[in-house]
Protein backbone atom coordinates (compact mmCIF):
# COMPACT_ATOMS: atom_id res chain seq x y z
CA UNK A 1 0.00 0.00 0.00
CA UNK A 2 1.57 3.44 -0.92
CA UNK A 3 1.57 5.78 1.89
CA UNK A 4 2.33 9.75 2.17
CA UNK A 5 1.92 11.43 5.42
CA UNK A 6 3.24 14.36 7.44
CA UNK A 7 2.86 13.28 11.25
CA UNK A 8 3.60 14.88 14.68
CA UNK A 9 4.10 11.11 16.03
CA UNK A 10 7.24 8.77 16.22
CA UNK A 11 7.43 7.07 12.93
CA UNK A 12 6.28 3.49 12.67
CA UNK A 13 8.97 1.61 10.38
CA UNK A 14 7.73 -1.86 11.45
CA UNK A 15 3.90 -0.56 9.82
CA UNK A 16 5.91 1.10 7.10
CA UNK A 17 7.51 -2.27 6.39
CA UNK A 18 4.43 -4.78 6.60
CA UNK A 19 1.71 -2.52 4.92
CA UNK A 20 4.45 -3.07 1.62
CA UNK A 21 4.10 -6.60 0.17
CA UNK A 22 3.93 -7.57 -3.93
CA UNK A 23 3.89 -11.21 -4.84
CA UNK A 24 6.33 -9.45 -7.76
CA UNK A 25 8.72 -8.28 -5.40
CA UNK A 26 12.17 -8.98 -4.94
CA UNK A 27 13.55 -6.04 -2.89
CA UNK A 28 12.30 -3.67 -0.58
CA UNK A 29 14.60 -0.62 0.82
CA UNK A 30 13.71 1.44 3.72
CA UNK A 31 15.70 4.90 4.49
CA UNK A 32 15.63 6.62 7.69
CA UNK A 33 16.83 9.86 8.37
CA UNK A 34 17.83 10.80 11.73
CA UNK A 35 18.48 13.84 13.76
CA UNK A 36 22.09 14.16 14.14
CA UNK A 37 24.07 15.04 17.28
CA UNK A 38 25.65 18.05 15.51
CA UNK A 39 25.64 19.56 11.88
CA UNK A 40 28.91 21.12 10.19
CA UNK A 41 30.96 20.27 13.26
CA UNK A 42 28.71 22.32 15.37
CA UNK A 43 26.71 20.46 18.18
CA UNK A 44 23.09 20.34 18.62
CA UNK A 45 20.23 19.03 20.61
CA UNK A 46 17.76 18.09 18.24
CA UNK A 47 15.92 19.97 15.36
CA UNK A 48 12.20 21.28 15.00
CA UNK A 49 10.93 20.67 11.86
CA UNK A 50 8.05 23.47 10.07
CA UNK A 51 5.53 22.50 7.44
CA UNK A 52 3.14 23.44 4.89
CA UNK A 53 1.19 20.22 5.61
CA UNK A 54 -1.56 20.14 2.98
CA UNK A 55 1.35 21.11 0.15
CA UNK A 56 3.76 18.75 1.95
CA UNK A 57 1.13 15.81 1.30
CA UNK A 58 0.48 16.65 -2.13
CA UNK A 59 4.31 16.85 -2.75
CA UNK A 60 5.18 13.68 -1.34
CA UNK A 61 2.18 11.75 -3.34
CA UNK A 62 3.48 13.83 -6.72
CA UNK A 63 7.14 12.15 -5.50
CA UNK A 64 5.80 8.90 -4.95
CA UNK A 65 4.20 8.64 -8.54
CA UNK A 66 7.30 9.88 -10.03
CA UNK A 67 9.02 7.67 -8.64
CA UNK A 68 7.00 4.23 -9.67
CA UNK A 69 6.41 5.85 -13.21
CA UNK A 70 10.00 6.84 -13.87
CA UNK A 71 12.01 3.59 -11.70
CA UNK A 72 9.10 0.59 -12.59
CA UNK A 73 8.80 0.05 -8.36
CA UNK A 74 6.09 -1.29 -7.32
CA UNK A 75 4.94 0.42 -3.99
CA UNK A 76 6.13 3.70 -2.13
CA UNK A 77 5.86 5.04 1.16
CA UNK A 78 6.99 8.62 1.93
CA UNK A 79 6.44 9.62 5.44
CA UNK A 80 7.83 13.22 7.53
CA UNK A 81 7.66 13.69 10.82
CA UNK A 82 7.25 17.26 11.95
CA UNK A 83 7.35 19.53 15.52
CA UNK A 84 10.24 19.22 17.96
CA UNK A 85 12.89 16.19 17.44
CA UNK A 86 15.47 15.13 19.84
CA UNK A 87 18.87 13.55 18.78
CA UNK A 88 18.66 9.98 17.34
CA UNK A 89 14.71 10.47 16.38
CA UNK A 90 13.83 9.25 12.62
CA UNK A 91 12.48 12.00 10.84
CA UNK A 92 11.84 10.75 7.40
CA UNK A 93 11.01 7.49 6.35
CA UNK A 94 11.49 6.58 2.52
CA UNK A 95 10.54 2.99 1.85
CA UNK A 96 10.00 1.34 -1.97
CA UNK A 97 9.35 -2.22 -3.10
CA UNK A 98 10.31 -3.09 -6.13
CA UNK A 99 11.29 -6.01 -8.16
CA UNK A 100 14.87 -6.18 -8.24
CA UNK A 101 17.28 -4.28 -6.12
CA UNK A 102 18.59 -1.82 -8.92
CA UNK A 103 15.61 0.04 -9.36
CA UNK A 104 14.57 -0.03 -5.66
CA UNK A 105 17.72 1.11 -4.66
CA UNK A 106 17.85 4.28 -7.02
CA UNK A 107 14.19 4.62 -6.65
CA UNK A 108 14.81 5.13 -3.00
CA UNK A 109 17.66 7.41 -3.50
CA UNK A 110 15.64 9.73 -5.65
CA UNK A 111 13.24 9.23 -3.11
CA UNK A 112 14.52 11.10 -0.28
CA UNK A 113 16.86 13.40 -2.77
CA UNK A 114 13.63 14.78 -4.02
CA UNK A 115 11.51 14.69 -0.70
CA UNK A 116 14.74 17.33 1.02
CA UNK A 117 14.62 19.43 -2.36
CA UNK A 118 10.97 19.86 -3.05
CA UNK A 119 8.46 19.17 0.28
CA UNK A 120 7.85 22.13 1.82
CA UNK A 121 9.56 21.65 5.40
CA UNK A 122 12.02 23.61 7.12
CA UNK A 123 14.40 23.13 9.78
CA UNK A 124 15.50 24.71 12.97
CA UNK A 125 18.53 23.84 14.56
CA UNK A 126 18.63 23.73 18.53
CA UNK A 127 22.27 24.27 18.52
CA UNK A 128 23.87 22.85 22.63
CA UNK A 129 25.04 26.63 22.95
CA UNK A 130 21.41 27.33 23.32
CA UNK A 131 20.67 29.05 20.54
CA UNK A 132 18.29 28.32 17.53
CA UNK A 133 18.55 28.99 14.31
CA UNK A 134 16.88 28.30 10.68
CA UNK A 135 18.79 26.04 8.07
CA UNK A 136 19.22 27.88 4.99
CA UNK A 137 18.11 31.69 6.57
CA UNK A 138 20.85 33.58 5.14
CA UNK A 139 19.64 36.56 7.06
CA UNK A 140 20.20 34.51 10.34
CA UNK A 141 23.13 36.20 12.79
CA UNK A 142 23.47 32.91 14.63
CA UNK B 1 -10.84 49.58 -8.84
CA UNK B 2 -12.12 46.10 -7.30
CA UNK B 3 -11.12 45.08 -3.81
CA UNK B 4 -10.04 41.44 -3.15
CA UNK B 5 -9.19 40.02 0.09
CA UNK B 6 -6.64 37.23 0.47
CA UNK B 7 -5.01 35.25 3.02
CA UNK B 8 -0.80 34.97 3.17
CA UNK B 9 0.76 32.04 5.14
CA UNK B 10 4.02 32.21 6.54
CA UNK B 11 6.86 29.60 6.98
CA UNK B 12 9.80 28.86 9.17
CA UNK B 13 12.09 32.21 8.94
CA UNK B 14 8.99 34.34 6.55
CA UNK B 15 6.80 33.21 9.87
CA UNK B 16 9.32 34.90 12.39
CA UNK B 17 9.96 38.08 10.36
CA UNK B 18 6.66 38.52 9.52
CA UNK B 19 5.83 38.01 13.12
CA UNK B 20 3.02 35.79 11.93
CA UNK B 21 2.10 32.69 9.74
CA UNK B 22 -0.86 33.76 8.46
CA UNK B 23 -2.59 36.96 7.75
CA UNK B 24 -5.49 38.78 6.19
CA UNK B 25 -4.50 41.16 3.18
CA UNK B 26 -6.80 43.97 1.26
CA UNK B 27 -5.80 44.82 -2.01
CA UNK B 28 -6.99 46.70 -5.05
CA UNK B 29 -7.03 44.27 -8.13
CA UNK B 30 -5.40 43.88 -10.60
CA UNK B 31 -1.85 43.12 -8.54
CA UNK B 32 0.67 40.10 -8.90
CA UNK B 33 2.26 38.44 -6.08
CA UNK B 34 5.51 39.98 -7.35
CA UNK B 35 3.82 43.22 -7.20
CA UNK B 36 2.03 42.54 -3.78
CA UNK B 37 5.52 41.24 -2.63
CA UNK B 38 7.15 44.00 -3.63
CA UNK B 39 4.46 46.34 -2.62
CA UNK B 40 3.79 44.69 1.03
CA UNK B 41 6.55 42.16 2.11
CA UNK B 42 9.71 43.22 0.90
CA UNK B 43 10.33 45.32 3.87
CA UNK B 44 9.45 42.76 6.29
CA UNK B 45 10.98 39.52 5.07
CA UNK B 46 14.25 41.26 4.28
CA UNK B 47 15.25 39.62 1.24
CA UNK B 48 14.45 40.43 -2.58
CA UNK B 49 11.77 38.49 -4.40
CA UNK B 50 14.46 35.98 -5.98
CA UNK B 51 14.69 34.71 -2.44
CA UNK B 52 11.96 32.96 -2.04
CA UNK B 53 9.35 30.49 -3.85
CA UNK B 54 4.78 31.32 -3.93
CA UNK B 55 2.35 29.14 -4.27
CA UNK B 56 -1.15 30.07 -4.52
CA UNK B 57 -3.86 27.66 -3.28
CA UNK B 58 -1.66 25.29 -2.50
CA UNK B 59 0.23 24.81 -6.30
CA UNK B 60 3.46 26.65 -6.94
CA UNK B 61 3.15 30.12 -8.84
CA UNK B 62 5.49 32.72 -10.56
CA UNK B 63 5.95 36.05 -9.80
CA UNK B 64 3.36 37.33 -12.71
CA UNK B 65 0.66 35.16 -11.42
CA UNK B 66 -2.49 37.69 -10.77
CA UNK B 67 -4.00 37.28 -7.42
CA UNK B 68 -7.64 36.57 -7.02
CA UNK B 69 -10.61 37.00 -4.67
CA UNK B 70 -10.03 34.57 -1.28
CA UNK B 71 -6.33 33.24 -2.94
CA UNK B 72 -4.55 31.37 -0.32
CA UNK B 73 -0.66 32.22 -1.33
CA UNK B 74 2.01 31.44 0.89
CA UNK B 75 5.70 32.78 0.97
CA UNK B 76 7.83 29.67 0.94
CA UNK B 77 11.72 29.67 2.48
CA UNK B 78 14.36 27.11 0.15
CA UNK B 79 12.98 24.02 2.05
CA UNK B 80 15.40 22.04 4.19
CA UNK B 81 13.69 18.62 5.10
CA UNK B 82 14.70 15.22 5.25
CA UNK C 1 25.49 -3.46 17.12
CA UNK C 2 26.99 -4.89 14.26
CA UNK C 3 25.40 -8.52 13.58
CA UNK C 4 26.24 -11.40 10.77
CA UNK C 5 24.19 -13.98 11.00
CA UNK C 6 22.90 -16.85 9.04
CA UNK C 7 19.65 -18.18 10.47
CA UNK C 8 16.81 -21.22 9.36
CA UNK C 9 14.54 -18.61 11.28
CA UNK C 10 12.98 -15.75 10.12
CA UNK C 11 14.67 -12.67 9.70
CA UNK C 12 13.74 -10.08 12.43
CA UNK C 13 13.66 -6.71 11.01
CA UNK C 14 12.51 -5.18 13.68
CA UNK C 15 15.07 -6.14 15.95
CA UNK C 16 17.83 -5.19 13.27
CA UNK C 17 16.89 -1.69 13.23
CA UNK C 18 16.47 -1.54 17.03
CA UNK C 19 19.89 -2.53 17.16
CA UNK C 20 21.19 0.20 15.50
CA UNK C 21 21.76 3.63 16.86
CA UNK C 22 24.33 5.95 17.03
CA UNK C 23 24.66 9.12 18.58
CA UNK C 24 26.42 10.33 15.00
CA UNK C 25 24.33 8.60 12.98
CA UNK C 26 22.03 10.61 10.19
CA UNK C 27 20.87 7.87 7.68
CA UNK C 28 19.75 4.03 7.99
CA UNK C 29 19.41 1.96 5.16
CA UNK C 30 18.14 -1.31 4.83
CA UNK C 31 18.01 -3.68 2.34
CA UNK C 32 15.69 -6.85 2.11
CA UNK C 33 15.49 -9.03 -0.44
CA UNK C 34 12.51 -11.13 -0.70
CA UNK C 35 11.40 -14.63 -2.49
CA UNK C 36 10.20 -13.75 -6.02
CA UNK C 37 7.40 -15.92 -7.32
CA UNK C 38 8.83 -15.83 -10.55
CA UNK C 39 12.65 -15.87 -12.06
CA UNK C 40 13.52 -15.02 -16.07
CA UNK C 41 9.70 -14.92 -16.42
CA UNK C 42 9.04 -18.75 -15.38
CA UNK C 43 7.07 -19.33 -12.34
CA UNK C 44 7.71 -20.39 -9.10
CA UNK C 45 6.49 -21.88 -5.65
CA UNK C 46 9.84 -20.39 -3.87
CA UNK C 47 13.31 -20.97 -2.94
CA UNK C 48 15.56 -23.55 -0.82
CA UNK C 49 18.77 -22.02 0.21
CA UNK C 50 21.54 -24.19 1.17
CA UNK C 51 24.72 -22.71 2.96
CA UNK C 52 28.36 -23.54 4.42
CA UNK C 53 27.38 -21.87 7.50
CA UNK C 54 30.61 -21.31 9.39
CA UNK C 55 32.53 -20.14 5.67
CA UNK C 56 29.20 -17.59 5.47
CA UNK C 57 29.17 -16.43 8.99
CA UNK C 58 33.04 -15.30 8.40
CA UNK C 59 31.99 -13.78 4.98
CA UNK C 60 29.70 -11.89 6.19
CA UNK C 61 31.45 -10.56 9.01
CA UNK C 62 34.39 -9.87 6.27
CA UNK C 63 31.75 -7.85 4.07
CA UNK C 64 31.08 -6.03 7.55
CA UNK C 65 34.39 -5.00 8.27
CA UNK C 66 35.08 -4.15 4.78
CA UNK C 67 32.04 -1.67 4.35
CA UNK C 68 32.76 -0.01 7.52
CA UNK C 69 36.66 0.60 6.66
CA UNK C 70 35.65 1.39 2.65
CA UNK C 71 32.65 3.86 3.50
CA UNK C 72 33.60 5.04 6.65
CA UNK C 73 29.84 3.89 8.04
CA UNK C 74 28.77 3.58 11.49
CA UNK C 75 27.34 -0.11 12.12
CA UNK C 76 26.57 -3.03 9.89
CA UNK C 77 24.44 -5.92 10.19
CA UNK C 78 24.23 -8.94 7.68
CA UNK C 79 21.77 -11.25 7.73
CA UNK C 80 20.63 -14.39 5.53
CA UNK C 81 17.96 -16.73 6.16
CA UNK C 82 18.55 -20.53 5.20
CA UNK C 83 16.30 -24.03 4.19
CA UNK C 84 12.97 -23.48 2.75
CA UNK C 85 11.39 -19.96 1.87
CA UNK C 86 8.07 -19.60 0.52
CA UNK C 87 7.13 -16.48 -2.09
CA UNK C 88 7.34 -13.20 -0.06
CA UNK C 89 9.23 -14.61 2.65
CA UNK C 90 12.76 -12.10 3.81
CA UNK C 91 15.50 -14.14 2.51
CA UNK C 92 18.57 -11.40 3.28
CA UNK C 93 19.10 -8.02 5.08
CA UNK C 94 21.56 -5.69 5.09
CA UNK C 95 21.25 -2.41 7.62
CA UNK C 96 23.60 -0.07 7.11
CA UNK C 97 23.32 3.18 9.70
CA UNK C 98 25.82 6.52 8.97
CA UNK C 99 26.60 9.45 9.11
CA UNK C 100 25.07 10.72 6.05
CA UNK C 101 22.93 9.30 3.10
CA UNK C 102 25.65 9.02 0.51
CA UNK C 103 27.97 6.92 1.83
CA UNK C 104 25.12 5.03 3.80
CA UNK C 105 23.35 4.14 0.61
CA UNK C 106 26.77 3.37 -1.05
CA UNK C 107 27.66 0.65 1.43
CA UNK C 108 24.21 -0.88 2.01
CA UNK C 109 24.64 -1.59 -1.92
CA UNK C 110 27.90 -2.82 -1.83
CA UNK C 111 26.58 -4.99 0.69
CA UNK C 112 24.10 -6.66 -0.82
CA UNK C 113 25.87 -7.28 -3.55
CA UNK C 114 28.84 -8.44 -2.00
CA UNK C 115 26.83 -10.92 0.09
CA UNK C 116 25.22 -12.06 -3.59
CA UNK C 117 28.66 -12.47 -5.34
CA UNK C 118 30.88 -13.83 -2.22
CA UNK C 119 28.88 -15.67 0.58
CA UNK C 120 28.55 -19.18 0.25
CA UNK C 121 24.76 -19.43 0.12
CA UNK C 122 23.18 -21.48 -2.82
CA UNK C 123 19.41 -21.42 -3.89
CA UNK C 124 17.53 -24.04 -5.61
CA UNK C 125 14.16 -23.03 -7.44
CA UNK C 126 11.07 -24.51 -6.73
CA UNK C 127 9.41 -24.19 -10.34
CA UNK C 128 5.57 -23.78 -10.27
CA UNK C 129 5.39 -26.77 -12.50
CA UNK C 130 7.08 -29.07 -9.56
CA UNK C 131 10.45 -29.62 -10.86
CA UNK C 132 13.37 -28.08 -9.09
CA UNK C 133 16.58 -26.94 -10.04
CA UNK C 134 19.87 -24.90 -8.64
CA UNK C 135 20.81 -21.80 -9.63
CA UNK C 136 23.83 -21.52 -11.94
CA UNK C 137 24.00 -25.35 -12.14
CA UNK C 138 25.43 -25.76 -15.75
CA UNK C 139 25.32 -29.07 -16.03
CA UNK C 140 21.43 -29.34 -14.70
CA UNK C 141 18.37 -30.67 -17.21
CA UNK C 142 15.40 -28.19 -15.73
CA UNK D 1 54.43 -42.89 1.50
CA UNK D 2 52.77 -41.04 4.39
CA UNK D 3 48.51 -41.77 4.26
CA UNK D 4 46.56 -38.62 5.36
CA UNK D 5 42.60 -38.70 6.14
CA UNK D 6 41.03 -36.11 4.97
CA UNK D 7 37.13 -35.01 5.13
CA UNK D 8 35.72 -33.28 2.39
CA UNK D 9 32.24 -31.16 2.09
CA UNK D 10 29.87 -30.87 -1.03
CA UNK D 11 27.40 -28.41 -0.93
CA UNK D 12 24.11 -27.30 -3.54
CA UNK D 13 24.37 -29.58 -7.06
CA UNK D 14 27.63 -30.97 -5.68
CA UNK D 15 26.31 -32.75 -3.02
CA UNK D 16 23.36 -33.44 -5.26
CA UNK D 17 26.21 -35.19 -7.77
CA UNK D 18 28.16 -37.33 -5.09
CA UNK D 19 25.18 -38.01 -3.51
CA UNK D 20 26.11 -36.87 0.33
CA UNK D 21 27.35 -33.24 1.60
CA UNK D 22 30.03 -35.11 3.60
CA UNK D 23 33.30 -37.67 2.79
CA UNK D 24 35.82 -39.41 4.34
CA UNK D 25 39.09 -39.52 1.98
CA UNK D 26 42.13 -42.05 2.57
CA UNK D 27 45.20 -41.03 0.64
CA UNK D 28 48.80 -40.96 -0.06
CA UNK D 29 50.35 -37.70 0.43
CA UNK D 30 51.76 -35.47 -0.97
CA UNK D 31 48.47 -34.44 -3.08
CA UNK D 32 47.25 -30.90 -4.00
CA UNK D 33 43.27 -30.31 -4.02
CA UNK D 34 43.89 -29.76 -7.95
CA UNK D 35 45.45 -33.43 -7.73
CA UNK D 36 43.15 -34.94 -5.53
CA UNK D 37 40.13 -33.26 -7.60
CA UNK D 38 40.96 -34.98 -10.89
CA UNK D 39 41.81 -38.52 -9.12
CA UNK D 40 39.09 -38.85 -7.08
CA UNK D 41 36.55 -36.20 -8.16
CA UNK D 42 36.26 -34.57 -11.74
CA UNK D 43 34.40 -37.69 -12.27
CA UNK D 44 31.46 -37.69 -10.18
CA UNK D 45 31.05 -33.94 -9.89
CA UNK D 46 30.96 -34.04 -14.24
CA UNK D 47 32.62 -30.46 -14.49
CA UNK D 48 36.23 -29.24 -14.68
CA UNK D 49 38.07 -28.06 -12.30
CA UNK D 50 37.68 -24.39 -13.61
CA UNK D 51 34.27 -24.43 -12.58
CA UNK D 52 34.46 -24.91 -8.53
CA UNK D 53 36.04 -22.64 -5.58
CA UNK D 54 37.98 -24.72 -2.97
CA UNK D 55 38.64 -24.10 0.64
CA UNK D 56 40.51 -25.86 3.36
CA UNK D 57 39.79 -25.23 6.82
CA UNK D 58 36.84 -22.58 5.63
CA UNK D 59 39.35 -20.54 4.02
CA UNK D 60 39.60 -20.09 0.55
CA UNK D 61 42.58 -22.14 -1.29
CA UNK D 62 43.77 -22.88 -4.76
CA UNK D 63 44.17 -25.74 -6.13
CA UNK D 64 47.60 -26.05 -5.77
CA UNK D 65 47.27 -25.93 -2.10
CA UNK D 66 49.25 -29.18 -0.27
CA UNK D 67 46.25 -31.53 1.37
CA UNK D 68 47.23 -31.77 5.07
CA UNK D 69 46.32 -34.72 7.73
CA UNK D 70 43.01 -34.11 9.36
CA UNK D 71 41.73 -31.20 6.52
CA UNK D 72 38.34 -30.12 6.14
CA UNK D 73 38.13 -29.50 2.71
CA UNK D 74 35.22 -28.00 0.51
CA UNK D 75 34.03 -27.77 -2.99
CA UNK D 76 32.45 -24.90 -4.00
CA UNK D 77 30.23 -24.29 -6.65
CA UNK D 78 29.22 -20.68 -7.95
CA UNK D 79 27.29 -19.25 -5.06
CA UNK D 80 23.42 -17.56 -5.80
CA UNK D 81 22.45 -16.28 -2.48
CA UNK D 82 20.77 -13.23 -1.74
Amino acid sequence: MDLYQITDQPIDTVEILQGQGEPGAGAQVLFLGTVRNEFEGRASRGLYYDVYPQMAEAQLRKIGEELKREFGVLQVALVHRIGDLPVGAVSVAVCVTGGHRDETFAAARAGIDRVKQTVPIWKKEHWDDGTSAWHDDAGSST
Amino acid sequence: MATMRITVLFFSFAADRMNARERAYELEAPLTVGGFFDQSLAGPLGEPLAAWLFSVNQEWVSPDYLLQEGDEMAVVPPVSGG
